[in-house]
């Protein structure tokens, strides 16, 4: 088992070191530098290229790569040329939001999630699972900013339950109030994520279960006499349940390309949102660090999933 | 305190006047001044963070960290400004320029104090100096004008450890601060020039952060400390700071005791004010409120907008030469496709700004007559005609400089076919529409004009393609300048400046460029009448057509009082109040 | 001893006309019929079928009496002109320009788009597939690899860089751009098929009959799994209408010059524009639903078609 | 030679053993399903008893209504799909009559079933220990010790060799004899006294098959219960059989003591089915086929002998309108009376012999 | 010369695992098998579940690559896929499979499948190769109805006999048959390896008959060997091995 892990993080570091070369290679043939459009009065082409200079932005690209790989393994992502800041320091802020949202999201998404699935399932072909169907159809087919403005608009304007931008709010005090706060800020975006990660959850786990429900040793607990809620509770549910969860690390990824489109949407400062911006300044640092960093989170949620199923699934155990 | 001063201005038509000042009717009560003044940061993205003006490089952050000064944009100012942004006394500091001696005395006053109750210092207003010198920098501040101060160049240079032409009569812990000049500029009159730098930086509170490090310092990010009337409580990275009262301000202390700047994204202000989430918009005389939203905004009942005009102007640029990378000197081009002035005007005639203006500016914006803002009062010519809708004009022209019809489109003057490429930052979709309009226009007298890329260009391939020293794929393109609260155009259209994209120079307009900042100039009335002098030139060759100016507005909600956004009010932040405890 | 099998029956050349006749009229019906039952019997899933038949059509046909650079020009007396006039039966939008004209340009561009897309990455990914689940081994090892990498690549943000990498991209630029991406989970689906069906006896038959791989591979198993990829391709096909909107709205899609349904939805990009000027993303955002709901109705039928079980157009006796 | 001795000769003397009190009586039972809203009988107006000490053997071809049958037993249908009528009346209870409560408390505890596929019928994801345990927890009043103490019991009375070690396994870990066993410990965790088997050996390789049978025998005789074995594997019910019940297309065709139906087979259906198996001295021969096939549920017919059709050379007045059992003696019950006409195609001149000429 | 021989087969299946997914370890499916089949005899395989049977199959006929030991057909050493395709070998020997489902395509017609070989191996007129096929319909007793008919429209028995006249369709001398029966209900049974036998009497082909059934496999076959863990541990006629079985494990399976 062990082994089986640690084969898989090194197969990991090559394909990291693709994405790696891959990623540093486009973002430097995006067009521009960070400098451009930085229509300073005071900057002169002389202040740009010192500043050029300074950031080695003048080497070929193989050079900076090194100096960047090199750096990269000291645990240093370099400088944001937007925000003067270290890119470590800018993703720990940034990161730390875009997580609480997508763990608060996934806490919700699962939360919804299985017991609808699991209703669909269990009433298959009645009225309550054609309601639920309906409602992973409708979800799956309008696009998922549309349902963030309307949302926001809905409840956080027109209502005004909820706040609109920011993670925190500004008058928050002292741990709880903080806390209290930051919990505010997500729940909109939170649910409205999750209303939309359910979709894939409940249509799975709605024939996991009318799968489970049809097999042989649902058959066989039935002929031991054990009542229909006890066969649900031990057998169906349980069997149908854990692969999900085991794909959870999965799902995080998918949470973090959505999280884009929130941040956008409700001004929250996480990594979407720092992304984007640095696409529109040609912040490589930010750029480069930000895709291998998803990159990398896209591996850990991979492998997370694998080793929880081989946790969770006897038969994929290895021994 | 403020004078009901609007901001109508003639020359070309605008629609809309809206006032610099706002005063809620009803007497400010203690709960009011208790609350909190909700100010919302209009941007797209989180703010940068930089609270230090030496060090910052954008409007968000000077607008979120404004509080720290008296004035938007002022952070840790030294002195007071009064009309046409000149320094007068009575700030933090005031400035005595020698013109004989080639000095500038700074003498800070006796209670000025840092919000960490350390004193200001003579050290303190050097230190930004170093700062924006240093050679390992992250200040995008230094230029070329700096050199004037003596010693500037060697310290830039890594030669020597300290600036030589800057001097502490009565130590570095004193009040005074002499700075030696190579030569001394009109413009060091005027706030925003760029000879003297006009904040101070704490430098004990500084001295153990290398300055390359600085802007990532937690001194610069997390407690940074200000002069101005109030002290930031709390900064949320890229989100929010919020504020209380500087008791160690050496000013009239502020009545609100609490303020906080939260960025909104311009999607969503319209929303924010109407779901009265905010008091008014930070930026002061930048506001970057969109004016498409200005209709949605004006209908608001608990709001009323004031605005002035915006510190800056669009501008068509043509491309009628290149720039000699040797000599770093622009070179005017006799054959460039655009060098003829009657293409150039007949094309500046071809657009009616003034309909654009109205449609979608809603009044916001209207047709800009001449290269320098009417906010810059004494230099601004509004007397200049500029380029009213003319098509007539247009056509003849193009007729009488030769551009014949030749089937569908004109021909240049040696019938050769002519197509001219247009270049456009992509941006709103009405900013799009206008380069659909323009083009229509064009097209109509007759010129084949293209997109250079068959659409607006990603800001970023547009100043690259634009800032190359030579280029031909942009014959003629629209941009917009901001200028600082000094006016003078060197920067843009110049000789020697590198944003001057298209790359126009002649001796004259090199003369009366100079003439600005010349020994003459320091007469105010010789002064504004070169300026003018200047923009009539620069219509008459119609190398840059100005294109729109526009307001910087705001809604202001009907429980502030004191709201002033004028120049000449140096008490911003001292003079609001509130008369309730929400936002009406 | 050895005795011709030609020798063992009689079958004259006479009666092979005869008797192909009759056993052509035994014949079962061809999957297209048994498809076309489904959908009668089905009247929910007819209705979505014809609707979006008659609706790509339409948009088609419609989109060639429209002159595109002509509607997309601004109209500044039709700044947000409000909808049911004569000119502008659905408003316009910001540049004045017919929304009803950019529905109809614009939702063929992003149909011609979802299904270039769709074209494009459900052949690549089923061939990957295919290759891979067939022969196993250490091709089928290097090719998971490509396919593990692919994986790892954070799509969204690389699709945004390879955007603005590119200095003019069209709508043919973004299909092939986003094709690289949207191939994986075809692949994935097709291979675990096909190394089941690989296993299969009727393969190994084939190859003892001397049938060549790719032969086999294409004419052999490919139809077998013809079910999960209509399935799969009509599924993928709603969900491709959807990526163009999502980029278009983060302003990395469509440029403007070019409708489509998302840059269309992106003018709800505004809390307030979606209720002031409602007409202007309305629409093309119920179309999306409408014809996903119907893809999604029509792939459900699909699906029922490939298991006999589930079956309802069944010929009743 | 002797078609009935040859198996005889293995089976030893425990055919002799006489049954006792009948405790299940299944009368005229029918079981339809649903299909496109009609049903249609898989199992119909069948009557069956099954004594203690006995094994009853069913067989039949695939599809002719044994599974169908078996679960109806078990109340295990689902009750939307299916209509039921008859009734089974299982030690004094009509079991068709019991609810969904009722019924939990017999299932497992009076009566266990064995089902086909080892593999699918045990939970992937339990240790085989708490699939035993489970029908214990609902059944019986035990403790976490005895019944782990009953678990280790019963896994070695079903011959697992570790059974310490193999509680605490999970199905995929052991090999399907193994989870054949698991399956019947726990059919009979609960000491029932009705144990259906539905097919227990077909999955299974030929040695193991003998083993899971004497699995079985060894159970019975401790026990005392009475036994359905289904198959369709004649070798098999030779072997262990005291009764055996042959079914055709949903019906009972034939039903007698081992003997009465290999020594003496009356039903066309069987004596075709005991033809058509390759024997040992005539192995040149051509084996025998029925020709023909069974029609699909939908395609039954209503009336008639359901067999007729693949006899066709026998003349439709030698079957009965609505064929019944017929008795003849000593429990020996038939179908039909076209077995007093029956013969073989290639058999045409010896009519009134084939019966001794084929034992 | 026998028709066949089959010279000390091994059949070793990598087992891949560890850290650098090294082959560990090897399943010895097939560990030196030796055996002749003669022309116009049924030889048969018997052994239990996993004692290496299909594997020796596939192996001769090419599907499985064999580890060592040598395939010689007429006297020709066909283990190599190459010499395989120089002599008619491919041609020559055909395969039926146990389950009749899956070894006919779900997607084609009888007529497809059945002609598959003709397709491959020979090249015939249209109108020549669907006059073929409704012979060999006709041998196997199917009617032409069947031609346009789809596998799952036929009884098992059926299915079976459809897989056989695909394996005669080439006149090939050997048919190598993996539990041809051992799927199918007893009366089905009766009639495939009637036609089995019948083709075997008309066209002197020989069989490999693979089954764990001992009554079929004595019901057909002329020679039998006896497979346990991949290797053969006892061979002879039928009778040798019915009437005197030596080995334990033969016992065993007999008893
Ligand atoms: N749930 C069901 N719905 C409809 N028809 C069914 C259902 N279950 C079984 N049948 C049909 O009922 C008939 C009897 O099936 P059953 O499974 O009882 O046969 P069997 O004798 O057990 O066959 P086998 O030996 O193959 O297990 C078959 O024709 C079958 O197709
Ligand atoms: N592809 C493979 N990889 C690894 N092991 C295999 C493979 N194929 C077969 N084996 C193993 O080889 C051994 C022999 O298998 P084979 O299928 O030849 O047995 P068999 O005698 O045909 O059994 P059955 O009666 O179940 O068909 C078995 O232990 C099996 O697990
Ligand atoms: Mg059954
Ligand atoms: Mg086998």
């Amino acid at each position: 088992m062990w082994k089986t892990i640690l084969r898989r993080i090194l197969i990991m570091i090559p394909e990291l070191f693709i994405l790696s070369v891959l990623v540093f290679l486009l973002a430097k043939a995006m067009p521009g530098d960070p400098f451009t459009g930085s229509i300073n009065p005071r900057l002169s082409p002389a202040q740009v290229h010192h500043l050029m200079e300074l950031h080695g932005l003048y080497d070929p690209w193989y050079q900076q790569y090194w100096n960047w790989i090199v750096h990269l393994f000291h645990g240093d992502l370099g400088i944001s040329y937007e925000y003067t800041e270290p890119v470590v320091d800018l993703i720990k802020q940034r990161g730390a939001n875009t997580l609480w949202l997508a763990l608060f999201t996934m806490i919700l998404t699962y939360g919804i999630g299985l017991p609808l699935g699991i209703y669909a399932g269990r009433h298959e072909g009645k009225f309550q699972d054609t309601l639920v169907r309906i409602y992973t159809y409708v979800t799956m087919s309008i696009p998922f900013f549309v349902v963030l403005v309307i949302g926001i608009w809905i409840f956080g304007y027109t209502l005004n339950w909820f706040p609109t931008s920011g993670s925190i709010s500004p008058q928050a005090s002292g741990l709880g109030g903080s806390i209290l706060s930051r919990l505010g800020h997500i729940i909109l975006p939170g649910l409205l994520g999750a209303l939309f990660g359910t979709v894939n959850i409940v249509q799975y786990l709605r024939s996991e279960v009318i799968d489970a429900k049809h097999s042989d040793y649902v058959r066989t607990a039935r002929s031991k006499g054990v009542p229909m809620k006890d066969v649900y509770r031990h057998h169906i549910f349980r069997n149908s349940l854990l692969p999900i969860a085991a794909f959870a690390g999965y799902s995080i990824t998918g949470l973090l390309g959505g999280s884009i489109f929130t941040e956008m949407v409700f001004s929250y400062p996480g990594m979407g949102l720092l992304f984007l911006n640095a696409i529109n300044f040609r912040d490589y640092t930010v750029i480069t660090a930000l895709v291998l960093l998803y990159g990398f989170l896209n591996l850990l949620g991979t492998l997370l999933s694998d080793i929880a199923l081989s946790i969770v699934d006897p038969r994929v155990r290895v021994e | 305190a403020c004078s009901n001063n609007s901001s109508k201005q003639s020359g070309t038509e605008k629609s809309v006047s809206l006032p610099a000042t706002y005063n809620a009717s009803g007497k400010a009560t203690a709960a009011g001044n208790n609350s909190t003044l909700k100010i919302a940061e209009v941007n797209d993205a989180p703010f940068t963070g930089i609270s230090s003006p030496t060090l910052a490089s954008n409007a968000e952050d000077s607008d979120v960290f404004a509080p720290g000064g008296t004035q938007w944009g002022q952070i840790n100012t030294l002195f007071n400004v009064g009309k046409n942004y000149k320094i007068i006394n009575g700030g933090m500091a005031n400035q005595k320029l020698d013109r004989k001696a080639k000095t500038a005395t700074i003498t800070l006053r006796k209670d000025a104090r840092w919000s960490n109750g350390a004193k200001v210092t003579a050290k303190d207003v050097e230190y930004p100096y170093e700062i924006i010198g240093n050679k390992k920098t992250t200040s995008q501040q230094y230029s070329s004008d700096y050199a004037a101060i003596k010693g500037m160049a060697a310290y830039h240079a890594g030669k020597a450890k300290t600036i030589s032409g800057i001097t502490y009569p009565d130590g570095q812990n004193g009040r005074t601060v002499v700075i030696h000049f190579t030569k001394m500029s009109p413009a060091m009159q005027y706030e925003g020039n760029s000879f003297i730098w006009a904040s101070v930086e704490p430098y004990e509170y500084f001295k153990n952060v290398p300055i390359s490090k600085l802007a990532s310092s937690p001194q610069v990010r997390k407690h940074p400390i200000f002069t101005g009337p109030y002290k930031l409580d709390k900064v949320v990275q890229g989100e929010s700071t919020s504020w209380s009262p500087n008791k160690y301000f050496y000013g009239k202390q502020p009545q609100v005791k609490h303020i906080t700047i939260q960025v909104v994204s311009s999607n969503n202000i319209v929303s924010a004010f109407s779901s009265k989430k905010y008091d008014f918009a930070a930026g002061g005389p930048d506001i970057v409120m969109p004016s498409s939203q200005y209709p949605k905004v004006k209908a608001l009942k608990s709001y009323t907008v004031t605005g002035v005009p915006q510190m800056g102007y669009s501008y068509f640029g043509f491309n009628v030469g290149h720039m000699n990378t040797k000599t770093g000197l622009n070179v005017m081009d006799k054959n460039a496709k655009m060098s003829n002035k009657n293409l150039r005007k007949a094309m500046l005639y071809a657009v009616d700004m003034d309909a654009v203006s109205k449609k979608f500016g809603h009044g916001m914006t209207w047709r800009a007559n001449t290269l320098i803002p009417p906010t810059f009062k004494n230099v601004y010519n509004a007397k200049a005609p500029g380029f009213k809708y003319n098509m007539k004009k247009a056509k003849s022209l193009l007729n009488k400089a030769g551009y014949k019809k030749q089937g569908k489109w004109r021909t240049d003057p040696n019938g050769k076919k002519l197509t001219i490429h247009f270049g456009g930052m992509s941006g709103s979709a009405a900013t799009e529409a206008e380069y659909q309009y323009y083009m229509q226009q064009w097209r109509k007298a007759g010129l084949n004009v293209k997109m250079t890329t068959g659409k607006p260009m990603e800001m970023n391939s547009f100043y690259s393609t634009i800032q190359k020293p030579s280029q031909n794929k942009i014959d003629v393109w629209t941009g917009a300048w901001s200028t600082s609260s000094e006016p003078t155009p060197t920067q843009i259209y110049g000789v020697d400046a590198p944003y001057n994209m298209g790359h126009f120079v002649t001796k004259k307009n090199t003369q009366l460029l100079n003439s600005l900042n010349s020994n003459k100039a320091w007469n105010a009335k010789y002064r504004a009448q070169q300026f003018k002098k200047w923009q009539s030139y620069m219509n008459s060759q119609a190398a840059y057509g100005p294109e729109q100016f526009s307001m910087s507005w705001t809604p202001v909600n009907h429980r502030v009082k004191g709201y002033n956004v004028n120049a000449d009010n140096n008490n911003f932040w001292s003079d609001l109040s509130l008369t309730a405890a929400n936002p009406k | 001893m050895k005795r011709d099998i030609q020798s063992a029956t009689d079958i004259s050349e006479a009666d092979l006309q005869r008797l192909t006749n009759e056993a052509a009229q035994e014949a079962t019906p061809s999957a297209a019929k048994i498809m076309w039952r489904e959908f009668v019997a089905d009247k929910p899933a007819l209705v979505s079928l014809f609707l979006l038949v008659f609706f790509v059509l339409f948009v088609i046909i419609g989109s060639m009496f429209i002159d595109v650079p002509k509607m997309m020009e601004t109209n500044i007396m039709g700044y947000y002109a409000k909808p049911f006039s004569v000119q502008y039966w659905l408003g316009a939008d910001s540049g004045g320009r017919s929304i009803a004209k950019e529905l109809i340009v614009g939702s063929r561009n992003s149909i011609c788009i979802a299904i270039g897309l769709t074209v494009i990455s459900s052949t690549f990914g089923i061939c990957w597939g295919l290759v891979s689940g067939y022969f196993g081994g250490m091709v089928d090892l290097a090719m998971q690899r490509v396919y593990d990498f692919m994986m790892i690549i954070p799509m969204l943000m690389t699709i945004i860089v390879i955007v603005t990498v590119i200095p003019s991209y069209n709508a043919i630029t973004l299909t092939l751009i986003l094709s690289i991406f949207y191939w994986m989970g075809t692949s994935r689906l097709i291979r675990s098929r096909t190394l089941s069906e690989s296993q299969k006896d009727y393969v190994a038959a084939s190859k003892t009959s001397g049938t060549g791989n790719f032969k086999i591979i294409f004419r052999e198993i490919m139809p077998n799994i013809s079910s999960l990829i209509i399935v799969d391709t009509t599924l993928s096909f709603a969900e491709n209408i959807g990526v163009e909107t999502g980029l278009s709205f983060l302003g990395f899609g469509l440029p403007i010059g070019t409708p489509s349904l998302g840059t269309l939805i992106a003018n709800a990009n505004d809390p307030e524009n979606i209720t002031t000027y409602w007409w202007t993303w309305l629409p093309a955002a119920l179309e999306i639903i409408i014809m996903c709901l119907a893809i999604s109705y029509i792939g459900q039928v699909m699906r029922r078609t490939t298991n006999a079980a589930q079956r309802r157009g069944n010929d009743k006796k | 030679m002797n078609l009935h001795n040859y198996f005889l000769t293995k089976r030893g003397i425990e055919l002799t053993n006489a049954t006792t009190g009948q405790f299940l009586d299944i009368k005229d039972v029918s079981t339809a399903f649903k299909i496109d809203g009609v049903y249609y009988d898989a199992v119909s107006h069948v009557n069956l008893q099954v004594n203690h000490d006995e094994i009853l053997a069913i067989v039949g071809e695939s599809g002719c209504g044994k599974s169908t049958l078996a679960t109806t037993i078990m109340g295990l249908h689902d009750p939307e799909e299916t209509q039921i009528s008859g009734e089974i009346d299982f030690e004094g209870t009509d079991l068709l009559k019991l609810d969904e409560k009722g019924y939990n408390q017999i299932r497992g505890a009076k009566i266990g079933m064995i089902f086909q596929d080892p593999l699918s019928a045990l939970n992937p994801l339990k240790r085989i220990e708490d699939q035993i345990q489970e029908v214990m927890i609902y059944h019986t009043k035990m403790t976490e010790k005895q019944r782990h103490a009953r678990v280790i019991e019963l896994l070695n009375e079903v011959g697992i060799v570790d059974p310490e070690r193999t509680a605490h396994q999970f199905p995929h870990q052991l090999s399907g004899g193994m989870r054949q066993r698991i399956i019947i410990a726990i059919a009979i965790a609960c000491k029932p006294d009705l144990i259906i088997a539905d097919e227990p050996t077909t999955a299974l390789d030929v040695t193991i098959q003998a083993q899971i049978l004497d699995v079985l025998r060894d159970i019975q005789k401790e026990n005392h219960a009475g036994i359905i074995l289904i198959t369709h594997d004649l070798g098999v019910v030779a072997e262990t059989a005291d009764r055996v019940a042959v079914m055709y297309a949903g019906q009972i065709v034939e039903q007698g003591t081992a003997e009465q139906i290999f020594d003496n087979p009356k039903h066309p259906y069987t004596r075709s089915l005991l033809r058509s198996m390759p024997q040992r001295n005539n192995e040149t021969d051509e084996l025998y086929v029925i020709s023909g096939m069974v029609p699909s549920l939908q395609k039954m017919p209503k009336q008639g002998d359901r067999f007729a059709p693949r006899i066709p050379w026998i003349p439709t007045s030698a079957h009965e309108v609505h064929p019944t059992m017929h008795d003849l003696g000593e429990g020996h019950l038939v179908r039909c009376t076209c077995y007093q006409n029956f013969y073989f195609p290639d058999q045409v001149n010896e009519k009134g012999a084939t019966e001794h000429e084929l034992n | 010369m026998s028709l066949i021989e089959i010279r000390n087969l091994k059949v070793h299946y990598p087992i891949r695992g560890g850290f650098w997914n090294r082959v560990v370890d090897t399943v010895k499916a097939v560990d030196g098998v030796t055996f002749d089949i003669e022309a116009g005899e049924t030889y048969g395989l018997v052994g239990e579940s996993g004692s290496g049977k299909s594997t020796t199959a596939k192996a001769i006929i090419g599907l499985e690559k064999a580890t060592s030991g040598t395939v010689t057909y007429e006297g020709k050493n066909v283990t190599k896929a190459e010499n395989r395709r120089k002599i008619d070998y491919n041609r020559d020997v055909q395969m039926i499979f146990q389950d009749s489902l899956s070894s006919l395509n779900p997607r084609k017609r009888i007529e497809d499948i059945i002609a598959e070989p003709l397709r491959n191996f020979e090249h015939l007129s249209k109108d020549d190769e669907k006059l073929r096929v409704l012979q060999l319909l006709d041998i196997v007793g199917l009617g032409p109805d069947s031609l346009y008919k789809y596998p799952h429209q036929f009884s098992g028995g059926q299915r079976q006999r459809i897989g056989v006249a695909r394996a005669v369709a080439t006149h090939p001398r050997l048919i190598i048959a993996d539990e041809p029966v051992s799927a199918l209900d007893l009366s089905v049974q009766a009639q495939v390896l009637n036609f089995m036998k019948r083709i075997q009497r008309e066209f002197g082909i020989s069989y490999l008959f693979i089954s764990h059934d001992l009554g079929v496999v004595r019901h057909m076959c002329n020679n039998i060997a006896i497979m346990n863990r991949g290797r053969i541990v006892e061979t002879g006629t039928r009778d040798d091995i019915y009437d005197h079985p030596m080995h334990i494990y033969t016992k065993r399976l007999l008893a």
